[in-house]
């Protein structure tokens, strides 16, 4: 077919634009195509862009908390554990034992729960139709699971500064038992159904390659740097809310396809499940929130009887609590990648500045490079193999 | 031998009839809002960028015609088919015709898969 | 953490002139850095073996309004090898608001320089395009400055 | 359409009328217009616990020519009001809209700069859904009032903008 090369073409310059189907959100992509082939793929963001940062200058660090929720709104506890992290590194505040394991338990069934979307979504992108009914099958226990626990489906805003809302009700060591011991057979489920799978082997191998070191060049994180061969997780590398108590292992690719990044989230999936099972065992009795008066709001049933708590009730939900002056960085291994807050507090009860550093935002950046010289079809699949969210990437 | 195809013709004339009333029927009766942004090319909400009469790449029109070749030879099959059943005397013959004709168009599948057409580059 | 505060002392040496000051705030080790020292520093964390900051985890721009560097550019540094983090803070300068580019040490930093740019004006110099990333076409303004207001002008 | 005008209210224009609009009500084809977390939970009623299918509304048609149902399922922002007004324009008739959540029906708790402070100023809403993000029940429910709305719709009145 040398011919054909000969024959004078023109770049189509195509635009990939914010509504539609397969990117995973109002992205946009300007494509310059030689016939099939992407000759260059830039992103262009903004559609989602709701000024989360500047509200944050409005609110109090206690109404912030259900701001962080909208963020990645497919892993809502994570964003919640970040942000009241970085705010309990401000205040000093030792969140009881308990606390940090619900919170570890509930961000690891988010981890699930985003994977299990991002499966369904991906497949749906590459044609594979049954898969996205699957993992949402999946998707709905634990969202049985968040609405037991935190009252709502999605963005609970269940963990606060200094612990949790309120302890576990009763009844949900067995629901979270009980989806445990299911989720593994599911996963092979999903094995079956795509891993050995020719088409979903031809679309996805060798697409979307990256190196370890552009990619961390390029602040790569999350399972995308893992897919590289980096054995790089938060949760490993700088410990926090006592994950070093579990032992779990991190997976890792070497190509840096999207087949791998496949093959990571899988098994991640199940490295999620054992720290939910250890975390369930291993639950230990106690306060559910720190021992702080001016921060924790009291428990609801000593605001109704006595003066003084609802004083205090009251007084911590208008004016909110003083954080000193100073800044604080806390990042968190999310679903995506490291997920970071950097809050500047001025001593009043509200943040002077914050900064989200949020793993979509930046994985995005390395999109171009993966895209350069792909076919068109493979856009769509390299877009959801990075598995960005656009809430976090426009905040 | 003729008279056979008589209902054939009469069902053709049937289905051309019916459809040809409801898409009149609509155009005339139906009311229109051809506004200026409604017959603009969809590009997901943005303005088209560039027009769409480009030179695009011939290869587009290569795989076009495959298709065409080896979709109009799935067609025939079904035809005959369901004719087979009725040959009971003539069954062998008339299985190796198709196999003849089917056996001509693998020959040109196979040269067009070595001659690399279907890869895209 | 001792080990970072060798660290920090040993930056301190190698650039006397080119670190004005070192805050320690909660086991978070914190740099202020000379504009025109910025790129020798950058490229020095980069490459040095005990350093290692070879990830910018977060490149933000704070607006000090009343204090009289009112900008401030503050990098988050990460070392994959040693596991450590470190903040580095410039001031860009006062009449054009311009600060020269770490895209050349860290790619990663394109974008957040663009974000920077789009939210709070800072102007990064030799940035291969800095452009708007995040508000709409024609957006007139800087919204994460203060003087600012919430529900736009 | 154009016949009713002529023949005004007469036996053949109200039975035409109840066929046609129980055929449009029964088969909303929504356009996949999911902005942000509503997006997740309108994906969550297509799929197989709440199923809209059961309402003739699962088929999502990503281009505004073949959809005639248009769920705004989040936040609707400055830089998306344009694409939005416009994929509601290249929608052919008869269409209607759907705001789900806070966010598309009042700009929910994002009142900043960059947000639009509900959907109806850009596109007319026929039916709001309250929540952040709501249940797929209340979407389901939202279309089952959108069905009961379509039901009285007299044909003549729509006017086709």
């Amino acid at each position: 077919m040398e011919t054909a090369s000969a024959l004078r073409t023109e770049i189509i310059t195509l635009n990939m634009g914010p509504q539609h189907p397969s990117t995973h959100g109002v992205l946009r992509v300007l494509l310059e195509l030689q016939g099939e082939v992407v000759t260059k793929a830039t992103p262009v963001l903004g559609y989602l862009h709701r000024g989360i940062e500047k509200l944050a200058e409005h609110k109090t660090y206690h109404q912030f908390i259900t701001l962080t929720d909208r963020l990645d709104y497919t892993s809502p506890f994570i964003n919640n554990l970040a942000y009241a992290l970085t705010v309990e590194k401000l205040l000093d505040l030792e969140v009881p034992l308990r606390a940090q394991y619900i919170r570890v338990m509930l961000s690891e069934l988010t981890r699930i729960q985003s994977h299990l979307i991002w499966l369904g979504t991906h497949a749906l992108d590459i044609g594979a139709m049954s898969p996205l009914l699957y993992c949402f099958r999946e998707r709905e226990e634990t969202l049985d699971i968040f609405e037991m626990v935190g009252g709502a489906r999605m963005n609970q805003s269940y963990f606060r500064i200094g612990g949790v809302a309120a302890d576990l009700p009763d009844g949900f060591t067995e629901k979270v038992k009980a989806f445990c011991d299911v989720l593994p057979s599911r996963i092979e489920g999903y094995e079956r159904l795509l891993t050995e799978n020719k088409i979903w082997l031809s679309r996805t191998k060798g697409v979307g390659v990256i190196s370890a070191e552009e990619g961390i060049a390029l602040g790569l994180s999350g399972p995308c740097l893992r897919a590289c061969g980096v054995k790089w997780d938060l949760r490993k590398a700088n410990p926090y809310s006592s994950y070093d108590h579990f032992d779990f292992e991190i997976p890792t690719g070497s190509q840096g396809d999207s087949y791998d990044r496949y093959l990571v989230r899988l098994e991640e999936m199940r490295q999620s499940n054992r720290i939910v099972k250890q975390a369930l065992e291993k639950l230990p009795p106690g306060p559910v929130n720190a021992v702080s008066p001016k921060v924790v709001p009291p428990p609801k049933e000593k605001v109704q009887e006595n003066i003084e708590s609802l004083i205090i009730h009251f007084h911590l939900m208008t004016e909110g609590f003083n954080v000193p002056k100073g800044e604080a960085y806390c990042s968190v291994e999310s679903s995506k990648g490291e997920l970071g807050f950097y809050i500047v507090s001025d001593g009043s009860s509200k943040p002077y500045r914050v900064k989200i550093r949020t793993p979509s935002f930046v994985n995005m950046e390395s999109f171009s490079s993966m895209a350069q010289g792909r076919m068109m079809a493979d856009i769509v699949t390299i877009i959801g193999s990075i598995d960005i969210c656009l809430g976090e990437v426009d905040r | 031998m003729v008279n056979g195809y008589v209902p054939l013709l009469l069902f053709l004339l049937l289905a051309i009839l019916f459809a040809g009333f409801v898409i009149i029927l609509s155009s005339v009766f139906g009311k229109k809002a051809a506004t200026r942004e409604k017959l603009m090319p969809y590009e997901c909400g943005i303005d088209p960028v560039g027009d769409a009469r480009k030179r695009f790449s011939v290869k587009f029109f290569i795989v076009a015609m495959l298709f065409i070749v080896f979709d109009v030879e799935a067609v025939f099959l079904y035809p005959w088919a369901i004719v087979f059943r009725q040959f009971n005397q003539f069954k062998g013959f008339v299985f190796f015709e198709m196999v003849v004709f089917v056996g001509i168009l693998m020959v040109g599948f196979i040269y067009v898969w070595k001659k690399g057409a279907l890869e895209w580059e | 953490m001792a080990r970072m505060a060798e660290l920090v002392e040993r930056i301190k040496e190698t650039f006397p002139q080119a670190i004005e000051e070192t805050v320690v705030y909660k086991d978070e080790y914190a740099i202020r850095v000379k504009r025109s020292y910025l790129l020798e520093v950058s490229q020095f964390l980069k490459q040095d073996p005990a350093c290692g900051f070879d990830f910018l985890s977060d490149l933000c721009g704070v607006d000090y309004l009343g204090r009289e560097p009112r900008f401030e550019v503050v990098y988050h540094l990460y070392s994959m090898k040693h596991k450590h983090r470190l903040r580095m803070k410039a001031s860009p300068s006062e009449n054009d608001l311009s600060i020269p580019s770490v895209v050349s040490v860290w790619k990663t930093a394109n974008w957040h320089e663009r974000e920077c740019y789009d939210l709070l004006g800072i102007i990064f110099s030799n940035h291969p395009d800095l452009r708007r990333i995040l508000t709409p076409e024609g957006f007139k303004g800087y919204p994460l400055r203060k003087d600012f207001p919430l529900r736009g002008k | 359409m154009g016949v009713e005008s002529y023949l005004g209210d007469t036996i053949i224009t109200t039975t035409l009328e109840k066929l046609v609009n129980w055929a449009r009500k029964s088969s909303l084809w929504p356009a996949t217009f999911g902005l942000a977390c509503c997006a997740l939970e309108m994906m969550a009623t297509a799929a197989a616990r709440y199923d809209i299918a059961r309402f003739g509304a699962e088929v999502f048609r990503a281009s505004p020519r073949q959809a005639d149902l248009m769920i705004v399922a989040g936040t609707l922002t400055r830089k998306m009001a344009p694409v939005a007004r416009r994929i509601y324009n290249q929608m052919p008739n008869p269409k209607w809209v759907i705001a789900l959540g806070a966010c598309a029906s009042s700009g929910g708790i994002f009142d900043t700069y960059a947000v639009v402070q509900g959907v109806d100023e850009i596109i007319p809403v026929d039916v709001y859904v309250p929540g952040c993000p709501p249940r797929p029940e209340s979407l389901i429910y939202a279309i089952m009032q959108l069905q009961k709305k379509i039901e009285k719709e007299h044909l003549r009145e729509k006017n086709y903008g």
